[in-house]
């Protein structure tokens, strides 16, 4: 029915609706079409996408965009109020708050994204073979989650950095090292269920090997739930590496990374709030972002959910 | 041709018998000594490649070389590291965890110290975010779509977004400075600290052993703030998964038999999908529950509280590591517990997984 | 509100590791010690070249300066109610030498050895000890060091009672009290409190305050929103911005006292750069000296640069270097480096420091130096330091007692620069051949003359000023802020002399 | 068997909202019901479960309901507020599922989920409630009621679990069943055993049965009546013993593509579907 | 073509396949009927290598059966699922599903191959690119088929293959069934609990109780109704429709 309409209009569009692709290049790209279609209908996601795509603008045009110098210290301008000359203020070296929120983006968006393709990689992989193969593979592979979920995170994270060496990359080490455990534990769940129905022994049965069967049949079945929790997880870790910077293992100065910013700013907070209020707001809003982004994701992730 | 046999079926036969109840039990002990080995390990590992000097804590920066070469032997650091890690663990396993350098305690008592400061406050903030979360998530699965549902999400993620130092801080400054509603950092008010023996450790109750009932108040009205603090996380979370949980339930067949049976509305929400909700739920809660007892040092840190997670922290960037040993192994032991326990809580819930 | 007859302060007490005073070698621990232990001698908070006596009534030093006989006061009880005689003093000090703890150095430096210090050290009869020494020392230099936590007088018969394998009760001091002085402990809960009750048989006059409770709160907002709510009397961490609030505040007021802690840069000489005087003396002249006190620091410090803090006998006060980009910048180019070099910094995590590095990071920015500043706790900085890893490292340095040795002997003192050497000043850190400078600073010890000693030190503090690997910047100033109603809280040149004894309250 | 009827249907059509557009499940169905059993068989996807869970007010939050007339005895079924709703079902019209596994709670016992069925329309203590629904246990031909009362619906076995499901269904005896593929989940001799129950306890009990299946067979044998139904339209309307005179071509398809007993393996007739059907 | 004897198979402690004996000539139609829980499913099971607990003689083309299935018999012997809901991926693309044994097994050619096995199956290309989800049931199971014919295998193990479908389609997926074992010259094992379905599609058949089989007939012999054994006979009257009178006969075969 709503292909009728579109036919009228022909060109790329019919191309990409075409209810008989004839080329598997046709199909991908017809599918990826419907999949945003029906991603622009869920308008929180939407919103969600806009706030990480605005996210990654101000990654690449932060020069253009911030009116000053990041790293630029001015002792006698410190801690001024938001106002004209600095909207956002200036924080306790007198830099321009603006100025590194913008230029600070980048390193949200490292963290966040580092991380999210080291822990979910890793917990996926070891989660769905622990779950494939069970047995004594599950037993040993579930033995060293445990030790990790069991390890006080903190003190896992904290000693990793110590030991590379304090850094924002060696805290994203860090926070990833922390992070796997959880994302095993749902991959093996979602294996569990997964591993004995027909459709796997049906991949089985065309003589599909233990390797093409995880990652090809049952990485994909662990996709949703997985992004769904990484999504939830970034504010989490936008924080976590906060927390290092708190304990001074973060983000190395001058960086302007969110997170130190805010653990900065907290020494003024009673009395200067915005040093603290303003990258903690931003942080927010990018969590918020990229939440409302998985769960629009996982439904066109799902081929299942919605027709 | 040979024909396949059933291969080594009496030694299947005795594999199952070991697997009988006496047989899971040893298979319990046995994955938990592997654990906590593995935890003892990569703790030790830790203490290991930590580029801290561990006799610093013991002798400070300006010791002259004699007394730091001394303290250093005493301290075994001396010894071969597998030496070391062996006299660790055997010492370890008759009970003894050695000495805190930083207490001047055995870190036993420090544990026993600290680690009811931090179970009272995960206790109740996970307390809190069950009674709140839990509602919150229903409420927001049935109104799915709806304004309801936007304000429950928007409202756990920015519990989720915010630093808790932010949150912390700011708590203190509205309910604590301007509108007097709650007591400040600390456990107690400082100069009833000497007021209370410690029986059990946990402030609420000593008190109220204690019979005082104006010591009590006071040390309600001095943990509901970081309490309600911690407990926004947990209910951000628990909120989220009930919200998930409940609509994965409502669209189960069982919930339009009981349609079918003109059953309130009411009733179908609380008792039956509820009911089912509770099974996967039990394990979320626990495990924000296990997070919440390795203590946040961040809380602890701006609430003056003496618990765990500074306690592991600090001992930690001093390395002193029989501190931080003992600390990862209540923290390990804790996590095995609550999990033990929700596997229990899910059973009782969840008659599926009885037998 | 807080009770009349106690004192409420809350104070980052968390490094506290100990109370036996025969270890005690931080801060927080260093006060406690101060309110609860007597010593022999002490000096005045205002003028530190006055000796007063103590426990000691009087004291005698022989022609040869190598005898010092201390005629004990008569009347002063223990807690435990035992009397405190000459043994007791003869006690502490050998227990001191005997236990060998990191303080042990600054009684043993006087030749004390664990095999002779009962020879040396010894009481002749309930009221006098007798102590020799094995150089005419300046008496200045050891009555000073006297006046240090080391020389706290414990109650002997109590601290054996609960000796364990010949530890001379060291194991149950650690957590324990026997002392004379006008507090006693009441309790130490470590990282969460310190309680005192008054002695009320003090020889010296019971103190106003029956109670004192310290309370650990590392969070300096936290201990602001304490002391404006009036939960506490004192809050003793504040930071310049807190300070800056509570300012403003009329229910509290600032009590702030000179104290001997030093900010500096150490310079590893092992490193190609900082071992060209002219870079050296190019990065004296690009630290904004006076930005940074008047805002980062505002009101905790102030500018010093030779290495004997004001107030010591022969602190060098004047302050020859500021803020000078186009002068280091020649100096730089002079030293072949006009296009500037890029260096490492290792800075302890907390704010000040924090800010401290960064403004410095900007100011050499201005000069071409491009300075990467690597963030640490203070134990894995410090670990770095001691190892001489460092390029740069910037660190606090409180003197060990009131003499100027203390600081003279790790600053201008460095007898060995091999890496395996047994002692390890400051100068030995920063990797940097003191020459001349080690045995100038030894000679100085032993000059009797107080002028020309002074003058000793302050030829080797423009020495090192000149030349040393040190950008020495600020002395400490510490600001306790206290409700209106406290009078009487006494801060002193260092922690061992800040008092609560005298606390009263309106 | 009386004739006034109990249920009035008249142009019942559901519609479905949907990301794709409009589904039109129902397209105008209109029937009347006696006590009698009625037997609505077609097809997947024809709309049989949707005009049975019509008649509940079950459609899903997506779906809209209209109809002409759709009337119990007097009770306007397409205008109930949920409380009324309450009063209607289980106490009048009550509904089998098709598979017991999904249909029963799985964490509250059976004995619960039926007692909870009878006390919501009557007001008895528990002790009365139990000893009801034992009863009613042993009216579905349960050998050990007491311990199936207690067991959860997991210990049982499907069979059983759809007996069950009908003991709570009719245990508040309402007027009209509505059974939406009752036996398909299970074995054939087992079907036949509960059908045989279901037979047994509305003859006695007087109710009317709405019986869905697909199995035009099967329900011929076992209703008075049989509505064909094809994409939302009842395409025919037939006595059960007049089956093998069905005039319209898709039931006449239906019953000739059942493969027979007699061995021969020439290919079975296909229906050809023609679009005229889904006009009415 | 497949011998089977003395086959016994356990799940745990539970003994699920007691001595069955099948033999299946090239080209032949062999049918498994018997209540649910019988053992239908672990036989067919049990051959394809998805049983890991057994013991007895397989004989797949002559070829006798280890424990282990290379490839090459997967090309030999395929399988299809009784329920076309959950046999294929949800998350694949019908090319993809018919695509992926094809390069596994490297016979090239993917493009075409995938087109020619849905044609087969009588499903135009527009279904190509669908997902499991876009399919009737009916067309599922046609794609189930399509999977297992891909290969190219001469023998077709089929699990219950229409109970999960109308009548209407399942004679449109039987009559496919028999259009290929006739043109591709197949060998069938089918396994059913309907009688009717098993006697209009097979040779010989088997009557399974309790993991035994109780009894052996011909098509013919269904026909006529000619069972011995009393379970047999149950089946047999069930087939026939509801009767009251009928249903009271029955007895329980727990
Ligand atoms: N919630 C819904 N949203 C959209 N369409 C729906 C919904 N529920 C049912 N439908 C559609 O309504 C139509 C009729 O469904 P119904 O369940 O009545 O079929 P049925 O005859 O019972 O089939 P079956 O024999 O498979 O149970 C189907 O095409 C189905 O896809
Ligand atoms: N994976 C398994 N683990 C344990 N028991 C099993 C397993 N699969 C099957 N069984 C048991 O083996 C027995 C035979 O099962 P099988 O699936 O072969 O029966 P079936 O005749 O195919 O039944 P249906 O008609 O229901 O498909 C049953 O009792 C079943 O409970
Ligand atoms: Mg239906
Ligand atoms: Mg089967």
């Amino acid at each position: 029915m709503n292909t009728q309409t579109t036919i009228s209009k022909p060109g790329l569009k019919q191309w990409l609706t075409s209810d008989t692709p004839r080329s598997r290049l046709q199909a991908k790209c017809g599918r990826a079409w419907l999949g945003w279609i029906k991603f622009t209908e869920n308008k929180l996601a939407m919103i969600g996408l806009s706030i990480v795509i605005g996210l990654i603008l101000v990654t690449i045009f932060a020069p253009l965009l911030a009116p000053y110098d990041p790293l630029a210290a001015d002792l006698a301008n410190r801690i001024q109020p938001p106002g004209a000359d600095h909207w956002f203020g200036t924080d306790q070296l007198g830099r321009d708050i603006l100025s590194r929120l913008i230029y600070g983006a980048q390193y949200t968006l490292l963290i966040v994204g580092l991380v999210a393709i080291t822990a979910a990689p890793l917990g996926l992989l070891v989660g769905t073979a622990a779950g494939f193969f069970g047995g004594w593979v599950d037993a040993t592979l579930m033995r060293i989650t445990d030790i990790f979920l069991a390890f006080p995170k903190l003190i896992l994270a904290l000693a990793f950095v110590s030991a590379l060496g304090p850094g924002l990359e060696n805290a994203i080490l860090a926070i990833a090292i922390t992070a796997w455990p959880p994302y095993a534990r749902i991959a093996r769940a979602e294996t569990i269920t997964v591993r004995k129905s027909d459709f796997i022994e049906a991949a089985r049965l065309q003589g599909t090997s233990n390797m093409g069967l995880i990652i090809g049949h049952i990485m994909p079945m662990c996709m949703s739930s997985l992004v769904v929790r990484v999504t939830l997880d970034m504010a989490g870790m936008i924080l976590i590496a906060a927390g290092l910077g708190f304990l001074g293992l973060g983000a190395q100065p001058p960086m302007p990374e969110w997170g130190a910013m805010v653990s900065d700013g907290r020494q003024f907070l009673l009395e200067q709030w915005w040093v603290a209020t303003v990258p903690g707001i931003a942080i927010f809003v990018v969590s918020l972002g990229f939440n409302l982004l998985g769960d629009g994701l996982r439904d066109v992730l799902d081929p299942r959910g919605g027709d | 041709m040979s024909a396949v046999t059933r291969k080594n079926r009496d030694g299947r036969k005795r594999a199952r018998l070991i697997s009988g109840k006496a047989g899971s039990l040893l298979r319990i002990v046995f994955s938990l000594a592997i654990t906590f080995f593995g935890l003892l390990l990569v703790t030790f590992l830790i203490g290991r490649v930590l580029p801290i000097d561990p006799v610093l804590a013991a002798v400070g920066d300006r010791a002259p070389q004699d007394v730091y070469d001394r303290v250093r032997e005493e301290m075994g650091l001396n010894l071969p590291l597998w030496q070391q890690f062996f006299i660790y663990i055997s010492n370890v396993v008759q009970g003894d965890f050695g000495q805190s350098v930083l207490t001047a305690n055995p870190v036993i008592e420090d544990i026993k110290r600290v680690f009811p400061a931090t179970l009272e406050l995960a206790t109740l903030a996970t307390f809190i975010g069950v009674v709140l979360g839990i509602p919150a998530g229903v409420f927001a699965a049935i109104n799915k779509g709806k304004w309801p549902d936007h304000v429950v999400r928007v409202i756990g993620l920015a519990g989720y977004s915010m630093p808790i130092f932010w949150l912390g801080l700011m708590g203190l400054l509205v309910f604590y400075m301007k509108l007097d509603w709650v007591a400040g950092p600390g456990r107690l008010d400082a100069f009833y600290i000497d007021f209370i023996e410690p029986t059990t450790g946990l402030m609420l109750i000593d008190t109220l052993i204690e019979g005082d009932m104006d010591l009590f108040w006071n040390a309600v009205s001095h943990i509901i703030l970081p309490a309600s603090i911690l407990a926004y996380f947990s209910l951000a979370y628990i909120a989220r998964m009930t919200r998930s949980f409940m609509l994965e339930q409502l669209s189960q067949e069982y919930i339009l038999t009981a349609r079918v049976k003109g059953i309130s509305e009411h009733r179908i929400i609380w008792r039956h999908a509820l009911g089912n909700v509770m099974v996967p739920l039990v394990t979320v809660i626990a495990l924000s529950y296990a997070n919440l007892l390795e203590g946040s040092v961040l809380t602890e840190i701006i609430f003056a509280w003496p618990g765990l997670g500074l306690y592991i922290t600090n001992s930690l960037l001093n390395a002193d590591m029989n501190a931080v040993l003992g600390g990862t192994v209540v923290v390990g032991a804790v996590f095995i517990g609550v999990n033990m326990l929700s596997d229990v809580l899910y059973r009782l819930l969840d008659p599926r997984a009885r037998r | 509100e807080t009770p009349k007859n106690a004192l409420v302060m809350a104070f980052a007490i968390d490094d506290i590791i100990t109370l036996d005073p025969a270890q005690i070698f931080e801060f927080s621990g260093a006060e406690y010690a101060g309110n609860t232990y007597d010593r022999l001698i002490g000096f005045d908070n205002d003028d530190v070249s006055k000796i007063h006596g103590v426990i000691a009534e009087s004291w005698d030093v022989s022609e040869d300066g190598k005898t010092f006989t201390f005629k004990i006061r008569d009347g002063i009880k223990f807690a435990s109610g035992n009397d405190l005689t000459a043994e007791d003093a003869a006690f502490s000090l050998q227990r001191v030498i005997l236990l060998d703890q990191s303080p042990a150095f600054i009684l043993g430096q006087f030749g004390f050895t664990p095999e002779n210090v009962k020879d040396k050290i010894r009481a002749v009869d309930d009221s006098t000890l007798v102590m020799e020494v094995d150089k005419p020392y300046a008496p200045s230099f050891v009555l000073y060091c006297l006046t240090a936590g080391v020389g706290a007088v414990v109650d002997k018969e109590e601290v054996l009672a609960h000796e364990v394998d010949g530890d001379l009760g060291h194991e149950w001091l650690k957590t324990n009290y026997a002392g004379s002085g006008p507090f006693k402990l009441n309790k130490w809960t470590a990282g969460e409190s310190l309680s005192l009750t008054a002695n009320d048989d003090y020889w010296d006059g019971a103190p106003e305050m029956k109670r004192v409770i310290i309370r650990n709160v590392k969070e300096a907002a936290a201990q602001q929103l304490l002391l404006q709510k009036g939960d506490i009397d004192i809050a003793r961490n504040l930071e310049a911005d807190q300070l800056a609030a509570v300012k403003d505040d009329t229910n509290i007021k600032l009590l702030s006292k000179g104290k001997g802690a030093l900010w500096y840069l150490g310079l590893s000489q092992k490193n190609e750069y900082l071992s060209n005087p002219k870079v050296r003396e190019a990065l004296k002249y690009l630290v904004d000296y006076k930005g940074i006190s008047e805002t980062i620091l505002a009101g905790r410090s102030q500018i010093h640069q030779g290495f004997l803090p004001e107030g010591f006998l022969g602190a060098y006060n004047e302050n020859p270097y500021s803020l000078d980009i186009e002068k280091a910048k020649s100096l730089l180019a002079e030293a072949g480096l006009a296009d500037g070099f890029s260096i490492t910094m290792d800075t302890r995590n907390t704010t000040s420091i924090m800010a401290m590095a960064q403004s410095i990071q900007a100011t050499w920015a201005q000069a071409g130096i491009n300075l990467e500043i690597i963030p640490g706790d203070g134990k894995q900085t410090l670990t770095k330091y001691r190892a001489r890893q460092h390029d740069i490292y910037i660190g606090r340095w409180g003197p060990d007692y009131q003499d100027p040795h203390t600081n003279a002997s790790t600053f201008a003192w460095n007898p060995d620069n091999s890496d395996d050497a047994t002692a390890k000043p400051l100068a030995w850190r920063n990797a940097w051949d003191a020459g001349d400078l080690t045995a100038q600073t030894d000679a100085a010890t032993l000059e009797r003359d107080d002028a020309k000693r002074a003058a000793m030190y302050v030829d080797l503090q423009k020495k090192v000023l000149a030349d040393g690997p040190f950008v020495i910047m600020f002395q400490e100033t510490e600001i306790a802020s206290m409700r209106g109603n406290v009078n009487n809280f006494v801060l002193g040149p260092s922690f061992d002399n800040n008092y609560y004894r005298f606390v009263t309250k309106d | 068997m009386s004739n006034d009827p109990l249920l009035n249907v008249k142009n019942l059509k559901v519609t479905f909202n949907t990301p794709k557009g409009e589904v039109n499940a129902v397209r105008g169905v209109s029937f009347s019901l006696g006590r009698e059993r009625l037997g609505i068989v077609g097809e997947s996807g024809s709309g049989k479960s949707q005009t049975g869970r019509a008649i509940l007010g079950l459609t899903a939050a997506n779906g809209r309901i209209t109809a002409d007339e759709l009337k119990f005895h007097d009770v306007d079924l397409a205008n109930l507020t949920p409380k009324q709703w309450r009063k209607v079902r289980g106490a009048r019209i009550s509904m089998i599922m098709q598979d017991p596994k999904y249909s029963l709670n799985p964490v509250m016992t059976i004995g619960d989920q039926i007692i909870e069925a009878y006390r919501e329309h009557h007001k008895v203590n528990a002790r009365e409630a139990r000893h009801r629904a034992i009863d009613m246990l042993e009216a579905v031909k349960i050998r050990d009621p007491e311990r199936v009362f207690n067991s959860y619906p997991h210990e049982v076995s499907g069979g059983m679990g759809q007996r069950v499901m009908i003991a709570m269904m009719l245990i508040p005896e309402p007027e009209l069943i509505i059974a939406d593929e009752p036996t398909s989940a299970l074995d054939v001799t087992v079907q036949l055993q509960v059908m045989a129950i279901l037979d047994d306890l509305v003859r006695d009990r007087g109710m009317a049965l709405i019986f869905i299946s697909h199995d035009l067979h099967l329900v011929s044998s076992f209703c008075d009546r049989v509505l064909v139904m094809y994409q939302g339209h009842v395409v025919e309307e037939l006595a059960a013993s007049a089956l093998h005179e069905a005039k319209h071509p898709y039931t006449k398809g239906l019953l000739n593509c059942l493969p027979k007993m007699d061995g021969d393996q020439s290919d079975l007739p296909i229906l050809e579907r023609e679009a005229s059907w889904a006009e009415g | 073509m497949i011998e089977i004897s003395k086959l016994n198979a356990w799940f745990d402690d539970h003994h699920v396949l007691k001595d069955v004996d099948i033999s299946v000539p090239a080209n032949g139609s062999f049918g498994l009927v018997g209540e649910s829980g019988s053992g239908k499913s672990t036989v067919l099971r049990t051959i394809t290598g998805l049983v890991d607990d057994w013991e007895g003689n397989i004989l797949v083309n002559n070829k006798e059966l280890g424990t282990t299935r290379d490839k090459a018999f997967y090309r030999l012997v395929q399988m299809v699922f009784q329920d076309p809901f959950g046999s294929l991926h949800p998350r694949h693309t019908i090319d993809r599903i018919l695509t992926e044994p094809v390069n596994i097994h490297g016979l090239g050619n993917s493009d075409s191959r995938v087109v020619e096995a849905l044609k087969q199956v009588g499903l135009d290309n527009s279904f190509r690119f669908r997902y499991p989800h876009q399919l009737s049931g009916g067309q599922r199971q046609r794609v189930a088929i399509a999977r297992a014919l891909i290969l190219e295998p001469k023998v077709l193990l089929l699990d219950e293959p229409t109970s999960a479908l109308d009548v209407s389609i399942q004679a449109e997926v039987l009559n496919l069934l028999s259009r290929l074992r006739r043109d591709l010259g197949l060998t069938y094992i089918m396994v059913s609990h309907d009688l009717a379905v098993v006697a209009h599609m097979c040779d010989d058949i088997a009557i399974m109780n309790h993991g035994r089989i109780v009894e052996r007939a011909t098509a013919g012999q269904l026909a006529e109704g000619s069972l011995e054994h009393p379970y047999s006979q149950q089946l047999y009257k069930a087939a026939g429709g509801y009767d009251r009178a009928v249903v009271d006969s029955f007895v329980d075969w727990d």
